[in-house]
């Protein structure tokens, strides 16, 4: 789970981790009240949770209270990359020197929290990782340990700050680790991290994500989850489903995310475009299924559901009784295409049979019909 | 034969007395698994399919004499301390089945265990099972037929269906193992890879790989450098998920510029790995590098 | 450093570990009035930092306020094992079904931190160990992980307690741990910790010591070092010396402790009784040397000082000097012998020798010389 | 020859500018140790006695090349975190020479080297010396001959009267190795004992111990079982100390029933290990036990 900007820096406030003077607002009326208690030039950011904002005009300049006004009211109006914006947030303007990299990321392949750190700040690491690769440093953090002072001694050189700066660079690295730790979060970044024109460093972008599997430790931040979605996907979410929407005309059902890719990749490779990623995991209840079946049948773009379920800890006859309700409560005439397989996989399609619905075993043979009847 | 797990491996099952744990406990049973014990706290002196219950495993130890593994069924939110409970106990291999583990959880126990010398199949995993002897796991024993296919994924349910595949075509499985869909898991392809290649039962594996994370390019790598190998085919999913989004499995991200569906197939390709379009090229591409 | 039982109380119940109500007095009048708050039977226990308390008669009941006053008055008048008891503590009486033997320490061997576990609590953990060695359980916490919930499943067995008493025994056994933590402790001890008569769990007694080396990071309790020592001891220990009183009659001064307790062991051997146990430490500049050296001069025990120096880090230069200043400083006629070796030893006898004062090559001489001089 | 150290050892010293690390860099250098490097935060560019100083050990390695060892004068505030730089930098010895060292913090990094297989030296030690190549260490080197004994010790002082005790029969070391003298070290006398007993160079092993804890008794327990050893001749200070009282190093304390003089005497005599009364008389003993 991302969280806005304005929410990362007031955690980085918290711990001691210094940002530039500002406020989140939601109106014009506030941004010109906001820029004149900064009192001079401000900053003038879009909240949205998409990268890429400074690019699609999402970061604005402005010099008087009334400008900022102006230009909070443009931004209050736009959409960033398809996603509206309903917060600005405005901050005291920085006198930059220069502009740093420091993040905090889960390594995958280390399983290790590692503090990704570069001169090279202000482009975006996806962009850094593939033009100059040796212009990050990685210093892992091994979790028996934790943080450990010699880190910023390593990275303030590698970041050529002055000595001076090692009290600095190390409260702010430490306070990563804590936050990375306190808050369950994947990720920390200060992109840029600025030294500034006298000499102090300030995070002048932040970026916190939450580790989903997390928030039952951190019920203040429940009720942030699923701010990011579409209203389908949030409605899916909300029912506990992996889902994320595409813009084809297949609604994929299917349990596992390795199947429902696959499922997917297949419908690709025969023809069609899925609508969707619907992953209903592991040991879907009738319920469930029911609630996953009705949300696409519901949903305006598919016309096709195709259901592959490869039962283990899912059982074929729930899901075969899950899709027969979810018909029923619907009353949905949309062709349903089901392929089953696995525990209790005789009593599933006996129900799907029965009900007169389409029974595959193989999946080639279900995605081709799907496919087909998309195409009619 | 196989890896890991054979029919000698003593188990315990952490959490045997819920709804899962119980289900799972009697089929791993039929499959002929030596489920010595179980723990499920408060539950001590009860049965479940006659497998005596603990409140711990240095109790089961204790009255029911060594125990190799552990297969873990617990709530999230109880799972790491049942991890520690099981290497503390001195146990050497842990299939952790639970889903929903903070990752930061994982990533703790992932490296003690690591640290320890304990292995670690998991989390998020459907088990490990080597066919005809012990199955560690809640996949779906039928489909997979013995053989000399070492399987390894990513995935849960993509895997079965590639077994199915495989079975289809003659085709068996030595030792099947999940390695889990969570971004931090206990092992990875290539350790994985390096029990397979020196199994004697095992004549060319499967990989089964995911968008998201660098996994299967760091397997790559491995692959091309090492001299002792055996033939790998692969399939990879998310070839149409979309980047920076996260498709159901915390694995399956895409993100930091790496570990889309591209870059995964070149670097196996790169490596000598042929790569299926769909899971039912698995067998067929695998009949070819057999043959060479 | 030890705690009182009352200010181990104060910690444990801060983390939720259930003790007895009660209140620390240090007059018989407070004692009463504390008795007639709780209402009904009271125990009175002296607050001295030795064992055995119980035995010597340091443990007291009172029925009514009255009486409470009158033991009370009786302890705040005695000596405990030399010490004089100048707090009570009072507390509620608990009506004992069990009792029970649980502490956290640090095991040298595993490096680790262990729980120590038995039933068979109120007794003294070392007559335990020596008697019923099975009879204690132990649980290794690795400070990697910390404190894991499965040790209390352990644990609870282990003490036989019924399961209903887990949730109590967790997070008590989890608050041992964080005591030890974030007190930086070296021993936290509920001895015994009882079984209710109305099935709870109280920690009746308590024990909390605290690793000398890491009051810097505790300035709250840096106040409290040192009380547990003698008049002499504390002087030292504000010079920063490790000093033990012994009851013999040469004074000992080294550097290194176990060089220290070699010259103590030989003056035994030869035939003498040392006096003390001084350890100047590593590198000990020419003004500690020279505290070091007043105090045993000053000191009315001994009648022969003998100085014992392999320099290392501790140059022999520093130390002569130390000891010509420290002689001219008191003007003290206390016979001293030195022994010097090691590091900058020719200037060091140098200076001894034109100061008239005797040097020793070899530990023995100048021990057997030590053990004559205190015979005369 | 010796154990753990010798002339091609290459070595950093973190907290070189500080008044005792400079100080024995110089005595150091002066007996033949290769110190490639030191740190000291914030003194990057300078040198101390032609060593170069740097930042970081990352940095040192960068410029230097590989290191192997590393010697800590840093206070005890800020050990920790040396060792833990020294560790993470793929160092395989660390000798902490610092004093006072917070108990928990020697737990946690004693606890992590051993995972990751670093051999930490000390903390609270003369630090370890393999005689006339590679001294490591605050030791007085003169008192020192070469020769075919194995020391090792839990005090410091104490150590340099036992060798020069030695030197005065004709005796030499091979390499001093010194424990450490608080509650919590990396090594112990059996970790130690066990590389003595490998290395060609020692013929006999002399330990001195010291009351409090269990070492010495741990160690008897080893000997007596093992079968491929050397002769060891003992020495244990404390005989005249109170029970319950701390003698200077946090090591020296007796309590909990275990470690008084009596109990260390009694298990190493019953291991077949001679028990000194003197400094003076471990030369005597040794010579009996090289004799048989």
């Amino acid at each position: 789970m991302k969280l806005y900007e304005y929410e990362a820096k007031e955690i980085a406030r918290r711990y001691n981790i210094p940002v530039p003077r500002g406020k989140p607002v939601s109106t014009p009326e506030e941004a010109q009240q906001v820029a004149s208690e900064l009192g001079g030039q401000v900053v003038i950011k879009a909240q949205v949770l998409v990268g890429g904002r400074g690019l699609a005009g999402g970061v604005k300049f402005a010099s008087t209270p009334g400008e900022a006004r102006e230009v909070a009211a443009k931004l209050l109006s736009t959409e960033i990359r398809g996603l509206k914006v309903s917060t600005v947030l405005v901050e005291e303007k920085i006198c930059i020197s220069r502009e740093l990299y420091l993040s905090l990321v889960i390594d995958r392949a280390a399983r290790k929290p590692v503090f990704l750190i570069s001169e090279m700040g202000g482009v975006e690491i996806e962009e850094l990782a593939r033009k100059y690769p040796d212009k990050i440093k990685k210093i892992y953090i091994d979790p028996e340990v934790g943080y450990s002072s010699y880190m910023s001694r390593i990275a303030v050189d590698v970041l050529n700050l002055p000595w001076s700066s090692i009290g600095e660079l190390d409260s702010i690295m430490k306070s990563m680790y804590k936050i990375m730790i306190d808050y369950d979060a994947e990720l920390v970044e200060f992109n840029p991290l600025v030294y500034t024109c006298d000499g102090k460093l300030i995070a002048v972008d932040a970026k916190i994500t939450i580790d989903d599997n997390s928030l039952f430790k951190h019920p203040e931040l429940q009720a942030l989850y699923g701010r990011e979605y579409s209203e389908y996907e949030r409605k899916a979410k909300e029912l506990g489903f992996s889902y994320v929407e595409l813009d084809g005309d297949i609604g994929v059902i299917s349990n596992g995310a390795g199947l429902t890719m696959a499922t997917m990749d297949s419908i690709l490779y025969y023809g069609g475009k899925p609508a969707n990623f619907l992953d209903i995991g592991g040991g879907a209840s009738r319920d469930r299924v029911k609630e996953a079946v009705k949300l696409m049948l519901l949903h305006p773009r598919p016309r096709v559901l195709l259901v592959n379920i490869f039962g283990g800890i899912t059982r074929c006859d729930e899901v075969a009784m899950g899709i027969i309700e979810a018909l029923r409560e619907t009353g949905s005439t949309k062709p349903i295409v089901v392929r089953m397989l696995g525990t209790n996989e005789e009593e599933g399609r006996r129900i799907l049979i029965e009900n007169d619905i389409e029974v595959y075993v193989e999946m080639d043979d279900a995605v081709k019909k799907a496919v087909e009847l998309a195409k009619r | 034969m196989g890896i890991l797990v054979n029919s000698n491996t003593r188990i315990i099952v952490q959490g045997i007395t819920g709804r899962e744990g119980a289900f799972h406990t009697k089929l791993m049973l039929e499959y002929g698994s030596k489920i010595v014990a179980g723990t499920s706290p408060g539950k001590k002196g009860t049965y479940v399919h006659g497998v005596p219950v603990y409140n711990s495993i240095d109790e089961a130890i204790r009255e029911q004499g060594a125990i190799d593994a552990s297969i873990i069924f617990v709530p999230a939110k109880f799972a790491a301390d049942a991890v520690y409970e099981a290497i503390d106990a001195g146990l050497k291999l842990v299939v952790v089945i639970t889903e929903g583990i903070p990752v930061h959880d994982e990533v703790k126990f992932v490296n003690y265990a690591r640290k320890k010398g304990v292995v670690i199949v998991g989390p998020n995993t459907p088990g490990v099972m080597t066919v005809g002897e012990c199955k560690m796991g809640i996949m779906p024993a039928h489909v997979f037929k013995p053989g000399r296919i070492g399987l390894v994924s990513r995935s849960g349910t993509l895997t079965y269906e590639i077994a199915r595949e495989l079975g289809k075509h003659g085709e068996g499985v030595s030792t099947v193992v999940g390695l889990g869909g969570d971004p931090v898991t206990g092992l990875d392809f290539i350790d994985v890879a390096e029990l397979f290649f020196k199994d004697p039962a095992t004549e060319a594996m499967v990989l089964v790989g995911e968008i998201g994370g660098d996994a299967e390019e760091r397997f790559a790598v491995y692959y091309k450098k090492t001299s002792y190998k055996k033939p790998v085919v692969a399939y990879i999913a998310g070839r149409t998920a979309p980047p920076g989004k996260r498709m159901g499995h915390a694995g399956a991200i895409i993100s930091m510029g790496m570990g889309d569906y591209a870059s995964k197939k070149k670097a196996l390709e790169e490596a000598g790995i042929p790569v299926a379009e769909t899971p039912s090229q698995v067998p067929v591409l695998l009949k070819q590098v057999l043959r060479q």
